[in-house]
């Protein structure tokens, strides 16, 4: 057992990894020498070598389509794009290459790679290093989508990423990189397309995704205060989503709640949210809330910030005021 | 609305044409093999006459969506793919059939993909702008304009990292010079010393807009190489042998560690754009003269010039004719795809269920 | 009155407000001597010369950034992206820089701006000039999003787009182009931010999206022989959402459902759905339901993508297997 | 993990040190008003005293987020600005806090933007990365590498259409060079002929790795100008009256319809890429070595050699002490941005409704 950051687990999911598959590569901006930008990849240049770790020039059109050759070619490759931002300046590479290739050439092309790239807000970057761009590409048939909360769940999560044949993006969350955890011994490898209940509950069920997990566990905590029992789901994959366990969860409780980073119109609460009210329409109790970042950019000041981004008050206080009825 | 106004900056046809160098008789003298040049001869011509056959057939309305051909440009194709080994990649855009087909893709199997078949080569998913065949080294087609010179680099840096010797060539047009994600691939290309050919097949035309109207320098390609540490090369797109002659050199110095090149060749395109468009924006002298270099009798010439009989080239043509015919039946009497098709290998499982 | 087709309404619309405001310039691909790829602006070269109407190189980033930077500093423009799948390689512009800026600037810098783009499939391009993305653009805060079904609605939204001092996009459908229809004599201006009852209907509410209006429609006067009075509301403008006529309509019906082109994760229709089950949700009489294209990147063959758009049957089917019981 | 190893492949500061040039004494002669040359010492220290508070209070924990000064690099903003009509347009990235400064943005707005309070400039909202001032022709700063290039253009494209004769100014770094953006931009802003005038400032770095080892020329920016038909424009970077000049006649080009020009300007960030970086992957003595070519006590010299009075100095040195002191407490003292604020601006209706 060994006691690790978010932010040293990336490097450790990664080192893990191309230990395993002496083919894997990685290449993105300031990933060798540096270690990244968010110090996610320390250590691997010195592991692993400059061949298998490459710095790139400014350049996430040919970092992602390189990725995406090498991939096509036999070469698992990991891309790093340093904020999740800069998804949209390589964007039609990922949904309009990546994403459809496989199914284009009717399964001639496989593309086994992973973007990762580091996701949300908290830090008080402004509107354009703090996006949670996860429903962006959630969105797009042909991408798998993982958002890991918890170190372990980051190597976890990287394994069955870079394991996994079809192309995976795969979001680390900014806010989360400090917190720490005992990871277990030996080789960590997860799933993708399983939420986790991490707070079994009767009254209401709470589905959150990355750094809103945390949050969504502590207003359990005070619900629990409260007499509301809140089931807490991690998401962790939007993509496969895991709606058997969330579906489960709902037909239990009848509350169902989304706690969400990304701005409001069209999060991924709306899919969740919609399938929901569809397939479990007869067991709720009450409409489905989502618990968003309101729909504008994310402001820098971190008194706005705090605002923006659901916070724990804002969730126990949703909570317990709509779910009053049925705790 | 006012009557057109017949000023050039408005409509291009009245432009003073672009046109074609004369040939280069030199080339007659090169050592070519005999054999290869005969294999050019039929490339040649099952480019032509598939791609007059796929024309036939949206006019019969057998081909839906859009098409983009390569007639009169053929010889950039033949020329590069005789100088490629089996196991190169070639990477080619909406206007891929005849790099598919040089390639060695199964003409009826790239013709039942442009109707919409399920014996298509993409089991019809993927349509006129996407022909992949990745047995053959054929690696996709790419419809939206820059991307596929990065996913090219991509191929060339894991034939390096595999140790394999392997070469990626990628085509693009004129036009594709001028979008971002050329710049960022010559410039990672060259820095990472990647084996990789990059042909910019110079037809003087983004669809329907002349390209020097649009681009900062006389010669797209070439004019940019040095902003890459390359040097401009710019090569005859109507002659197989010139072409050849260049793919070899820039492939070998790839395939031996010397990096990238970044080709340009030049050539015109017979007819329109795509399937609809009838090319009008063009100077009828332009189209003429275009039409007069035409890769094909010129070739045929020289091959007589050389020696080959006539009717070796008669045998070829009517050959190459056959398997047309041949490969017109088998894409009609393919069956449209269905419901298991369309669900199929969204994901690696062969499936397209995403969630459970 | 005059018989105009889509096509024709969308020069025909622009010519309207580049009459009326001597700034206004368009940019684009082919738009100017070809009229464009899709005829969508035959004529306007002829009328307002070179200068106002730009043939570009192949450059998305910099036609949108262009229309930005015009926009900013007193031009009003209109930018053509081809295909809306090209919207991908321009998004950082439009997702990043275009939808944040007057937020970010605190109101310093507007930007009257509309990116115009031909959407949708059912003319067998395949998947990189088929897709519908106005979902794309809908999630992102700051941008307007309209997608008009019909001719008269073609020139009414783009009238109100241009004059929109926000930034809009505007999905043209390609399979509508040659729809064609008597058109009102004078100027035509329309509001964005309004949906429109296009029949009137007690038992099920069906919202749908351009292309899917007409068979909306359709699907609704089969309905009705069939005792199923469908109120069939054309959405129009995304951003913003006109929810309160879809409310009245499903406070009325008790029954919702959506159709929509874009592929079914996190099409507009989740954001509807969400919006509905939430606000109607003791209206609703039973689940909401999507009609959409299955998740996947659409296909080329004919015979494919008339499997994988919703359909006139598939709408009257699904509607009339789910409905039966309020009928 | 193993230790470190000591490979310059590796380890960017064991790297050969990339020196800069000599000091062109010539400068001292050329014919520039003592006002302006004043003006200069006033923006450069300014720019210097400004960042250091700023850097001071990201220390004492008031700005939170990131920032990216241009300690070393002021020469670059100083000269440019200088040679600028008050109408022009600048355009800057994230490292911006010198261009808005030098183009007359208020410093305790601009300092109450970093320390997130409600009199920033942008209210709070922008942050560090985004200083905008449109009235003072402060267009904005932009975070996310290229984009602004493109935008610059439509600035230059918009003066063009209105007659206004002004001008676009757009910096960036020689790492923004190798991204897809910049070779749009420049193609476009040629073939229009725009009133823009590029400027690359190469501080050898892209954050944390030598701009050399991820670019295929020597020279980022001046070795792709002639890809658009431009001339290749090199400057020193750290000489307020080189760049001035060179402003001058860029500026001069464009505002008499002359088109686009793209300038190189070779200096160096004396501090880390961004707030936490000690910017420790560079050799120590190349940093030596540019801190002893800082701008401002070079400038110093020359204008003390070329007559100024050591107290006009230091009493400009001290005129700006209490501009920056007084800036900073008006930026302490701004309160907090809240409800009202978050809300602000999304529409140009000046509110975030999305439906009614
Ligand atoms: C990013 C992008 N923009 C626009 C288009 C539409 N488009 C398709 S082909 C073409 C012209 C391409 O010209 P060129 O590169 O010269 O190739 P050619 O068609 O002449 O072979 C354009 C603009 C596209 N496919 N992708
Ligand atoms: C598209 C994009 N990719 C990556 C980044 C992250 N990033 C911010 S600054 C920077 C380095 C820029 O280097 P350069 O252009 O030389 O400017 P400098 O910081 O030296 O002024 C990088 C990679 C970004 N902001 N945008
Ligand atoms: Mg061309
Ligand atoms: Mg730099």
């Amino acid at each position: 057992m060994a006691q690790l950051s978010y932010r040293e687990a990336v490097a450790y999911g990664i080192a893990q990894e191309m230990r395993r598959d002496p083919k894997l590569v990685m290449l993105g901006e300031d990933i060798a020498a540096a270690g990244g930008v968010f110090k996610t990849t320390v250590g691997l240049l010195d592991e692993f070598g400059p061949d298998r770790i490459k710095d790139t020039p400014i350049s996430e059109q040919a970092i992602v389509g390189a990725a995406m050759g090498a991939a096509m070619t036999g070469i698992p490759v990991i891309a790093e794009l340093m904020f999740s931002d800069f998804v949209a300046v390589t964007w039609d590479m990922i949904a309009n290459e990546i994403a459809k290739t496989r199914y284009m050439t009717d399964g001639q092309v496989a593309l086994p790679l992973v973007i990762r790239t580091a996701n949300g807000g908290g830090v008080r970057f402004g509107a354009q290093h703090s996006q949670s761009v996860e429903n962006w590409c959630m969105m797009i048939p042909g991408l798998k989508v993982v958002a890991p909360s918890t170190p372990t769940d980051v190597i976890g999560l990287m394994a069955a990423s870079v394991r996994d044949p079809d192309p995976v993006v795969f979001f680390e969350h900014k806010a989360l990189m400090a917190m720490s955890e005992e990871i277990p011994d030996g080789e960590i490898v997860d799933e993708l397309g399983k939420a986790k209940i991490l707070r079994e509950g009767t009254d209401v069920t709470i589905a959150a995704l990355a750094a809103m997990v945390p949050k969504a566990l502590e207003a359990a905590e005070r619900l629990a205060a409260d007499g509301i029992s809140a089931e807490v789901i991690d998401v962790r994959s939007l993509m496969p989503l895991d709606t058997r366990t969330i579906l489960g969860s709902v037909s239990k409780t009848g509350r169902f709640y989304t706690v969400e980073e990304n701005p409001r119109v069209l999060g991924w609460g709306a899919e969740v949210v919609s399938i929901v009210t569809d397939e479990a329409f007869w067991d709720l109790d009450g409409p489905c809330i989502r618990i968003t970042t309101p729909h504008i950019p994310l402001p820098a000041a971190a008194s706005l910030e705090d605002m923006a981004i659901p916070s724990v008050d804002r969730i126990y206080e949703t909570v317990r005021r709509t779910a009053g009825g049925s705790a | 609305m006012p009557t057109e106004i017949a000023d050039p900056r408005y409509d291009y046809a009245l432009r003073p044409p672009r046109l074609p160098q004369p040939v280069d008789e030199s080339m007659a003298s090169q050592p070519i093999d005999t054999d290869i040049r005969l294999g050019m001869y039929r490339k040649l011509h099952l480019l032509r006459q598939w791609s007059k056959r796929a024309h036939d057939l949206f006019l019969q309305n057998l081909v839906k969506g859009t098409t983009h051909l390569s007639l009169g440009q053929e010889a950039v194709a033949t020329g590069f793919s005789t100088a490629m080994r089996p196991d190169d990649y070639t990477f080619a855009t909406y206007r891929g059939h005849a790099h598919s087909l040089s390639r060695g893709m199964d003409p009826g199997e790239a013709l039942a993909e442009l109707l919409g078949r399920s014996n298509g080569v993409l089991g019809g998913k993927g349509g006129s702008m996407h022909l992949t065949d990745v047995e053959k080294g054929m690696m996709g087609s790419y419809a939206i304009i820059g991307a596929h010179l990065c996913i090219a680099n991509g191929a060339a840096w894991s034939a390096q990292m595999r140790g394999t010797d392997q070469v990626a060539v990628c085509f693009f047009g004129d036009g594709t010079t001028n979008i971002g994600a050329f710049h960022e691939a010559l410039n990672m290309a060259k820095i990472w010393s990647l084996p990789v050919v990059f042909v910019c097949e110079n037809n003087l035309y983004m669809e329907y807009t002349p390209i020097d109207i649009v681009t900062a320098v006389p010669r797209p390609a070439a004019d940019r190489a040095p902003a890459y540490g390359l040097d401009p090369i710019v090569v005859d797109g109507n002659d197989p042998d010139a072409v050849y002659l260049t793919a070899k050199a820039a492939i070998d110095k790839a395939r031996s560690g010397g990096g990238p090149s970044l080709i340009e060749a030049q050539t015109y395109r017979h007819g329109g754009h795509s399937r609809a468009d009838p090319g009008k924006y063009r100077p009828a002298e332009e189209i003429e003269a275009w039409k007069g270099r035409d890769p094909i009798p010129m070739y045929h010439d020289r091959l007589l010039t050389l020696g080959t009989p006539e009717e070796t080239l008669t045998g070829i043509e009517r050959e190459v004719a056959g398997v047309v015919d041949a490969a017109t039946e088998f894409a009609k009497s393919g069956p449209e795809p269905g419901e298991a098709e369309l669900f199929r290998n969204v994901w690696a499982d062969g499936g397209a269920e995403w969630r459970n």
